[in-house]
Formats: C-alpha cells, structure tokens, sequence
C-alpha cells in the first residue's frame, strides 16, 4: 500500500501543482469563455487531485504533513498543504512559470496529452480506486488536450505575432518532455502487479499526437529531449515551485488548528 | 393574384401596441419594435449588471489561489467561473439589443459605464469570501428577483438563471461562515471583521434612498424595475438579521431593531457621502478592479487579433 | 416613647398600590402584595413553564447515548444538563410565590398541569435534536423574551438567563444542521424530513389564535404576556423563513409567500384539531413522556426518603 | 510513541465508557440537581476521553478503526464508534450495568477515587500532553469522587431500605476493584520513562479512601479481593460491553461517510 500511496500522490501533485498554475488566468483570460474554459480544466484536475490524495492518505502515506496539521485536517489537505516543497513528486512540466497565454496553452497541450495516454491506459488497473478514478478522468482530459490543441492551432495559424509566440511557447515547453517517459522504482514495482503504468509504453503516442498538433499549427516540431529520470518524482524542483506552494499553503498554515 | 399589400404601422400604433404589451405584463421580445429610451435604459442598465458580475470575479478571485483548503477552493472556482458565465449570458441579452459586448467591454475600461461599487472594496481575509456570499449575494439576490418579471424576454430569462445559481452561491458562502464560527477564536474574529465591513455597502447597493433616485420612476413605470430602493434594502434587512442571529454575529448597526408595530427591522442612517465617493470612482480598489480588466483586454489582444485572423483564413479556405 | 402606630393599609389602598407598580411598567417582588388571581395565574404559567422545561430534556434525551460524534455527544449533554437547570430556576421562582416544588411535580405526573405540547412529537433521527434546537428553541425564544420584562421580578429575572442560554442553544441546532445539508444525500434527507415534522408544530408554540384565547387579554393587562400569540408567531415566521434558505431547506407550507405590501410573510391555516388533540394528552408521546417522569419520581422515592432521614437525623445530632 | 497511545486509550475508554453508563441516568435521576450534577460528571469524563483519544491517534495508535471510519472522521470519533468490543481496553469496572441508584453511586465513588489516586501522579508524567491532561482532571474528579461519597453516605446512613441498597451496591462493585492495580506491560515500560504512574502505587490510597467512606456511611467494607491482571485491558470484555457499544455507536457506523 505504501507503493500505491507514493504512486497516487505523483498523479496528485501533477495535478494540484497544474491546478493551481491554470488558475493564476481565472481572472485574467483573452475573453470571458475562456476563463469558463480554464476555471473548468482546473475543477478537474482539482478534482483528480483531491481523489488521489485522500487515497494516498488512506494508503498511510502521509509523510511528514501530519506532524503539522491537527487531525481535524483530513488527508487531502494535510498532503496538499502541510508538506513541503521536498516532499512534492509532481514534474517539472507541471510547475513551470505558465509563461504568457501562448506558453500556457502549449503546456496545457502536452499535460493533458500526456496524462490522458497514461490515464486511458490506467482505467485496466487492478486497483478498483485507481481505475474508476482513471474512468472518470478519461473524458476531462480529453477536453482539456483538445481546447488546448484548438488555441496552438489558432496562435500559430493566426497572425504573426501569435505565431512566434507560440513557437517560443513550444520551445520552452519541449524540454520538460524530458521527465515524462522513465518509471520510477515504485512505479516499476507497481506495473509488475497490474497497478500503474510504465510511463515508457506512453512515449510513441503522445509523441504522434504533439507532432500532429504542433505541425497543423504550422509550428516546428523542436528536436525531442533524451529521456532521463524525473527529478520532481524524487522531490527535487525549480525554484518555481517554492513560491507556488507559498501562495497555495500560507493561509492553511497560518491557521493548523481551523476548520474551513 | 397579387401580393396583400403590406400596411406599415404609424409610429403612434407601434407605441400603442408596446404600451399595451406592457400593461397587460407580457414581455417584449427582440424582434418587438420598443421606444429608443426603452431600449436605450435597458442596455445600460443590462452592461452595468454584465460588468458587475465580470469585475466582481476579482475580489473572489484573489482567493482563488490561496483558499485554505481543497474543498473550498473547489466551491470558489466554481463560483468564479458561474460568474463568468453570468456575465456571457447578459453580454448576450445585452447584444440582442443591438449592443456590441467589445464595445460594452471598452466602456467599462475607459470608466463610461459603471459597475456595482461593492466591488471597489478589498477582501482581507478568508472570511471575506464568505461574507460576499451571503451579504452580497444576498443583496444581489433581493435586487435581482422582481428582474426575472422585467418586461423584456432575454432579460428576464437570463435572471431566471442567474438568480438560481446565486442563490447557490449565496448558501455557501454562509456555511462559510458558519464552519468558521465553529472554527476558532481568530476565525470567528475574522468573521464579525468581515460583517463589520461588509454590511454598510450591502445596503448601498440598492441605490440611493428613493426621494433621490432619478432613474426609477421611468424603469418601474416600464416594468423593467419592480420596488423601489428603499423597499428592497428593508427586505434585505429583515431577512439579514435573523440570519446574522442564527450564525452569531452582530450586525455593525446601534439603531438596528425590531419594530414591535410593524414588525419589520429599524436601521440606522446609511453615509451616502461614501456611497458617492466609490460611485464616483474614489473607493479603495476602482482604479485596480478597472486596470485588471483593462489589463486583460490589452496584454491579450493579440490573442484575439490571432483568433480573428485564424478564423478568417479558414473560413475563406 | 411610644412605638409608632403601624398603620395597616386596607386591601382597596394595596390593589392601588399594585395597579400603580403595573401602571408604571415597574415590578413585583416576591414581598409585595398581590391580588390572589395575579399570583394564581403566575403559578400556573411558571409551573407549566417548568414542566415544559423538564419534559423537553426527553426528546432530545433519548439521542444522548446515541449522538455520532462525540463533540456532538458533549453540545447534547450540556444542553440537556442547561434544560434541568431552567427546570430548577423556574421552580424556584414559582416558590417565592408560595408553591411547592414536590406538589407541583405531582401536578405534572397526574396530568393536572400541562407542559409545552410540542414535545409530545417524537424524535425519529438525529436531524431532529438540530431542529428542535432551531425551531423549537427559536419559537420559545420568540416566547420568551418578552417575559424577560415580565411584571413579576423573580420571572423576569429567570427568564433573562433561560432566553441567553436558549439562543446558544438554536444556534448549536442550527449548526448541526448546517453541517447535515454539507454532509451526505441522506443527511439532507434526513433534514429536510424533521423540518417538515417539526415546522407546524413549533407554528402551534405560540397557543391558540388571537380570537380563541381566553386568557390572554387578563395576561396582558397585568403586564405577564406583552404581545399577542398571532404577533408572536408572524414574529417566528418572518425570523425562520430567511434561516430556511440560508440552510436549503423548504418549509412544508405551499402558502408560504413574502407579501409584498408589509413585507412579512402570509403562511397556511394551521391544524388547530390536531393541536386540541395533542394538548389534551392524545399526541403520539404523552403517555410515554408522563411515564418516564412518573418513573423517575416514583422508582427513586426510596432516595428521597434517604435523603430526608440522613438530613434529619444529623440535624438532630 | 505506540506504548503512549496504548496507554492514552486505556485511559481513555475508562472515561468513555463510564461517561456512556452515567448519562444513561441524565434523564431519570432521583432529582433535577442530581440530573445537573450527574450530567456535568458525564462532561467532564467525556471531555478527558476526547483529548485521550485524539492523543492516541496522534500517536498512530487507530487499530482497525481506520478500515471502517472515512477520512473526514477524526481520530476521537474513528477511536470511539469504529473500534469493536475486543478493541476496547477498559476496565470491567466502567462497563459493568449500572444498578440502581445506590449501586450508581457506588461505581461512581470507587472508579473517581481510582482514577483520581492514578490521575494526581500523572500530574508529573514526563509527556507534556499526558500532564496537562491530568492536571485539568484532578479537579473534576475530586468533584465526581466527592459528590459520590455524600450519595454513599445519606444512602447508607439514610432508612433500611437505602442502608439495604447501599450495602448490595457495595458488594456487588467491590470484586471489580481486582482488575484496577495490576499494571500491563505497556504501562510498565511508561513507568520506567517516567511517562505513566504504576496503578499498585495507588492501592493503598485508594482502599483507605474507599473504607473511611463507606464506614462513614455506617455499611460493611467487604474483602478485598485479590489483585489480577485487568482482562479489559487484554480486550476481554464481559457481555454487558457489546450493547453499550451497540447503542453508542449504532448511528455513527450507519452512516461512515456522514460529517456531523
């Protein structure tokens, strides 16, 4: 159970941590439908998050965020907002500066890409919870991959400044594709056992799918970054997260012993 | 056979026609010819609602990042985005007016229509949120219910929806409230702080009291208001202060009481020299509520421009 | 020196002089004379008061070994430990008037006095202790805080604690509400179902209508009652129709509407057969709750007896 | 941290329990002050299981509880409703059935003069949290242990009847005092931590303070009985434990993903 712990919270984080950058343009989007849009794409990535946090947590693994949050706190909040940054497994990818609107949308793109290839695969998994939590994500992530893929194809077939900006989006965005494709050792543990999915086995597919996307919008395909082990899975970051984290965790912290 | 011959009503017969539409209480539809003034009153009054609810993501949406916990950040984005969504279907009846939402847009950031001035005040706390809620949107609320009989279609259609998901609203910003009651002691202060700021402006926003409020006669006359200011704040008032009982707050107001006659709640006086400091774009947060908004309109231009051209070349293809 | 010559006032110059204290909104203490009626009615009222007190502890009672969280389980506890200390002011009170406590509790047990009838409804789930706090205790405040200036001092001076300690009371019943509709479909169920139960019977507190009460003008010449029980209840309804909605919950009441011209609430005719039946000792609990106060003195006899002998037997030493 | 919650629980649903048998009273007492006074009894035990209880659970010590009880239960609910019978470790004292009045009484005397002996040493445990617990206890059990003795005293010296009920009280609570001074393993390695006090250091006060009372009161002290291990600590419970739990638990179990 400490595996499966560990392997929810990878998902958790990458989700929480994308959550909360999407939502950095609730407020300030090109137009009304598309703060619609992202307030949607990040109800349900906080939705995922919250899932796979309670079910971290019912799995034990806590770390050290019991040691500040009162037990009135339940698992979700205590992971999300009682640990710290060394204590996050999410990607780089997720939290990266979001970069102008153009940036955001290609991250959004390979995101939600490469969550819904592992997410698809991970409705067969022998975990019940996992599989019905992978079930429901299926439908939302296809949305989120499809808006995203629409806005590139605008940018980069629209006018000429929208064009080099989204070129330089993709190009910022490309070499954190670099973390997605190695299992780590739990997750290696767990594919053994029909719980998770090697991340490997989704490489070719998002691949395909990036380059289609990227080449309709009339944008080059950057060179694909080797793959290496994903620092973020073993707790090592930018300094991008610590900030985000300030902003996300300091009203909880302040208070440890409220309910809200 | 020749085509009947087409009998063009006289402008005397359309007024004719309009009025009588009017007093039998049905609704004008888009397509139903109306009075320039009519119409004209009907597209500020619909912008100035379509703006509030935009530039009333913000006070909110500051929190958005910062909600205490995942439930609660989850129950704030929704509501953001409901009010998004509040301000697209108005845009929209605003629009089958013949008005244009860029246009509309513009004048809110050059300052030529207004918006509802509660929201030129800031969020300090976490309780603020819920105070928006359940005074605000309680205001709104009692503003916004007679709206769902306007006179004109889209309207009042609209409201019917927007009523419905406020009221939403509305209750949870009210267990807000109450989970932090139940919460501790710094949690209950920063509730009675957020009632204390908040109360006063609720009441403003029902307009100035009624022996001063130009507009209104014409607007309930039309159907398009229904009760007058200072009925809708006593209502508000009557139904606040039970509520405020319930949750354990004081209400920031030595006059407010129970009259035995009426049985309807006494309040003090309201300072309408405030009330017309942030009308008139001296509240705390006007200038930074506006430059958001313009700020998101101009930073993102180029995103619209690309979608314009976007959609050009395809469509010419 | 002589001793002064007391002068004994005649019964004319005392009923003045009473008439006078009344007329003049002061009060009566327990030494001061009073007209025989005054203080056999004021028995009756505080007696039933206190009955009313006791029988209440039962309903909410029997979920004390059973409440589902143990926080709830303490808020429930001290609740019921507030409701015997009412019980004891009351009948502290009604004994500065001459009566005794042990004759009074026989009253209650052979049914020649009555209590409150509401608690003669049963209490089906716990969503019923959060009802009974906000509308049982709400209606009783709604009672109550007029004889908080009630001509006669030991009264008045009880029931300024009770009403304090009551309003704690309905917002802890409130609370628990609030917390059931965020909770799971079938605690909001479980809400929405004691709220239509309880809502006609708490409508039935405030006694017969104005035009079927006989003793209520007597009550309020004397300064014992201050509004009339129709005031009282319209009061109820216009305080409990806004907490409704803050909570999501309906009252089971078609009729109910904001009339639009005073701003309070119409509601539907009450049951007045059912009430008759229900206090005249035929509602769904009287029987059991006599039975179980019948039990407790009578079962625990041999305790007061102890009691008694232990004391006088070490006052004799 | 395992040993300190062990012993946390013991205490605990000493308390519980006790507090569970008493309001069972809350509402047929002998007069409206003894319902007061039996009710702000029942608070205060109840207030000393809850903090005993969230003390166990903060030291990780939740048993099954967490396999039945969902996140959102905290751990003196999760420790209180979803524990079963041989999870419980109290005493036999507190589960025995409560009698009548007198024998109420008598329970009451004999487990708040017990309690009160082991809670006054505590006062100087070495774990912060244990210490400031008894030290608020210390009090409200002097009140529970005295008011009790004054019951015990007008019943015994009261009229033939009460002085026949006292003495049956008495002799039918007296054999549940065999289970109250042997200490268990877990409570031996505290003492060496200078975390919990050893019970037998407690007898002699304890029975000194029983036998000066009921003496007073003019009944019989009967034979001691023999020490022995507690079998209540072991889980070992007698028949009248289940249904108590039944009652007390019946509503919360129903309804496991309930907030109240």
């Amino acid at each position: 159970p400490a595996d499966l712990g560990a392997y929810c919270l990878m998902l958790g984080d990458d989700a929480l941590v994308l959550c909360q950058r999407l939502t950095e343009w609730a407020t300030r989007a090109p137009e009304l439908e598309e703060e619609v849009a992202i307030a949607n794409c990040g109800l349900d990535l906080l939705g995922q998050a919250r899932l796979l946090l309670a079910r971290a947590g019912s799995c034990g693994v806590l770390g050290r965020s019991r040691e500040h949050a009162t037990d009135s706190i339940p698992d979700e909040d205590a992971l999300a907002y009682f640990r710290d940054p060394d204590e996050f497994v999410n990607h780089h990818l997720a939290e990266a500066d979001g970069g102008d609107f153009a940036q955001t949308m290609v991250r959004l793109l390979v995101a939600s890409t490469a969550r819904l290839a592992l997410v698809a695969h991970l409705r067969g998994s022998r975990d019940p919870v996992l599989s019905a939590i992978a079930a429901k994500g299926v439908p939302e992530l296809t949305y989120h991959r499809d808006h995203a893929a629409r806005w590139v194809l605008r940018l980069g077939d629209g006018t000429e400044e929208s064009h080099r900006r989204a070129q330089a989006g993709v190009d910022a965005v490309w070499p954190l594709t670099a973390d997605l494709f190695t299992a780590t050792d739990v997750e290696r543990r767990l594919v053994e056992q029909g719980v998770a999915v090697d991340p490997a086995d989704t490489r070719d597919e998002v691949r395909d799918v990036l380059t289609m996307v990227v080449e309709r919008a009339t944008l080059t395909v950057p060179d694909w970054p080797a793959d290496r082990p994903s620092p973020g899975r073993a707790g090592e970051h930018t300094d991008e997260l610590a900030p985000l984290l300030a902003t996300l965790q300091g009203l909880a912290r302040e208070h440890p012993a409220a309910t809200w | 056979m020749s085509a009947p011959t087409a009998v063009r009503p006289t402008e005397d017969e359309l007024q004719a026609q309009f009025d009588a539409t009017i007093a039998a209480d049905r609704r004008i539809e888009p397509r139903d010819w109306m009075p320039e003034k009519y119409r004209a009153g009907l597209v500020r009054q619909i912008a100035q609602h379509a703006h509030s609810e935009i530039i009333g993501m913000q006070p909110e949406g500051d929190w958005l990042l910062k909600a205490p916990s995942l439930r609660r950040k989850a129950v704030l984005l929704a509501k953001v985005q409901d009010e998004a969504g509040h301000g697209m279907y108005l845009y929209s009846a605003a629009e089958t007016l013949g008005a244009d939402r860029a246009d509309l847009t513009d004048k809110l950031v050059n300052g030529k229509q207004k918006y509802s001035s509660i929201f030129n005040y800031p969020t300090l706390t976490y309780a603020d949120c819920g105070v928006i809620g359940w005074l605000v949107d309680g205001a709104a609320i009692c503003n916004q219910v007679p709206l769902c009989r306007s006179s004109y279609g889209p309207y009042a259609r609209a409201m019917i929806r927007v009523c419905k998901e406020e009221s939403f609203h509305q209750r949870q910003g009210y267990e807000l409230l109450m989970t932090m009651m139940r919460g501790t002691p710094e949690q209950r202060a920063m509730v009675q702080d957020a009632v204390d700021r908040w109360w006063w402006p609720s009441l403003m926003m029902f307009g100035p009291p009624d022996d001063d409020s130009p507009n209104s006669a014409q607007s309930m006359a039309w159907g398009v208001k229904r009760h007058s200011n200072d009925e809708l704040r006593q209502r508000f008032v009557d139904m606040s202060v039970p509520q405020a009982q319930a949750l354990g707050v004081t209400l920031p107001d030595p006059e407010l009481a129970l009259d035995e006659t009426t049985g309807r709640y006494r309040f003090g006086q309201i300072d309408w020299t405030e009330f017309k400091q942030v009308i008139s774009g001296n509240g705390p947060c006007n200038e930074e509520r506006i430059t958001r908004r313009r700020a998101a309109r101009d930073d993102n231009a180029w995103v619209t421009e690309a979608a314009t051209a976007y959609a050009a070349k395809h469509a010419a293809r």
